[in-house]
């Protein structure tokens, strides 16, 4: 899993079918003390996060079908997998 | 694999229920050449019940899901190994008995 | 496959992929020539590969396919030992 | 799919037995314009390409599949010679 911030979300009207009723963010990948590091991209929500929140996103087809209780979708790959409260480094947070 | 030093926990109270119970680690992938962090960082479920500073190596993509850890949970890196000993062209860059 | 060169070794006894007696070598990516890369991979090796040989690195789910991996935590396993690499009838490299 | 070039062949005789028999060639990857991009690489070829061919494959779980006898553990494969790309351009 990679760590990242929800910067935005994405609406779509026009979508395929496995991609109804779910909900699209805008991610930027993070380095621990939370400075952006790599470029932006989409993934799917999986724990109803928002703008702002600093996440774990979890990149893998089959994971995701997993997460999300989909077995059948096979065009997710990227989900939000959880809301990061805390990252414990040498006895910092 | 890909190897990487610990250096901490993350802790994520909101999540699929899916992933209760594993244990989320950040790692920072490593040059082995000079052992020196890539300023790259991944969080990994922890398959090999690795600690804070120590060298591992981590399997990504689906592999990452086939440890007694992750068996059937969404996972898409996983530490496999905890690092002993890295040897280079006959000499040992790392060796956690002596480094650590 | 990726090329690379074997450059070390990687001991752990603390593991959670269950391969039996899997050896693991730390491979450098490198070109057609042998030139390496400083990118770094830690492969099972399932041929027998040494120091200094020039191997083919199968990266992903692939690497689930033998039987010594199958359903193992296994995404990189070196796959063969490179003898020759023919360009046109140029020998890009010879063992 | 991906498009790369065949620029040469590899010889392996000590390798895993599922490889026995499967041609080993060495690709460039190419963008749409046929600049070269990225790192060579070894794959298996099912479709009797050659060097100086323009190919498509694949990478990963696909690559698996290019051969009838289930799965091998070799993550590239050809699976096309490109006669021509048509480019629409602006």
């Amino acid at each position: 899993m990679i760590l990242a911030k929800i910067i935005g979300d994405v609406v779509s009207d026009h979508k395929i079918s496995d991609y109804k009723g779910i909900k699209m963010l805008v991610v930027q990948p993070i380095d621990p003390d939370g400075s952006p590091n790599g470029k932006t991209f989409l993934a799917v929500d999986g724990v109803q996060a928002g703008v702002g929140d600093t996440v774990v996103i979890l990149d893998e087809g089959g994971s995701a079908r997993m997460l999300l209780e989909e077995p059948e979708i096979f065009t997710i790959r990227a989900v939000v997998a959880g809301i990061v409260d805390q990252i414990a480094m040498d006895g910092l947070e | 694999m890909i190897l990487g030093r610990v250096l901490g926990t993350v802790v994520a109270s909101r999540k699929s229920p899916r992933l209760e119970g594993g244990k989320f680690l950040l790692v920072e992938k490593i040059d082995p050449a000079t052992m020196k962090g890539k300023k790259e960082y991944i969080v990994a479920i922890d398959g090999a019940g690795a600690g804070i500073h120590e060298i591992v190596f981590y399997a990504t993509g689906s592999c990452g899901r086939y440890t007694d850890a992750t068996e059937g949970k969404p996972s898409d890196a996983t530490i496999t190994a905890i690092v002993d000993a890295i040897e280079i062209d006959g000499d040992y860059v790392y060796n956690k008995a002596t480094d650590a | 496959m990726i090329l690379g060169m074997v450059t070390g070794t990687v001991v752990a006894t603390q593991k959670a992929d269950k391969v039996d007696g899997a050896k693991y070598l730390l491979i450098n990516k490198c070109d057609e020539h042998g030139a390496v890369k400083n990118d770094f991979y830690v492969a099972l090796d399932q041929v027998g590969a040494g120091h200094g040989d020039m191997v083919m690195m199968a990266q992903g789910s692939p690497n689930r396919q033998t039987e010594r991996t199958t359903d193992r935590p296994i995404d990189a396993s070196i796959l063969g030992i490179i003898d020759l690499i023919g360009k046109g009838d140029v020998v890009a490299y010879k063992k | 799919m991906k498009l790369a070039k065949v620029v040469g062949t590899v010889v392996s005789t000590q390798k895993l037995e599922c490889l026995e028999g499967i041609k080993l060639l060495l690709l460039q990857p190419l963008d749409e314009e046929q600049n070269e991009i990225g790192d060579v690489l070894v794959a298996m070829d099912p479709v009797q390409s050659g060097e100086g061919d323009v190919v498509f494959y694949e990478s990963s779980k696909e690559a698996a599949r290019a051969y009838n006898e289930w799965f091998q553990p070799g993550d590239v494969a050809i699976f096309g010679i490109v006669d021509h790309i048509d480019l629409e351009k602006e």
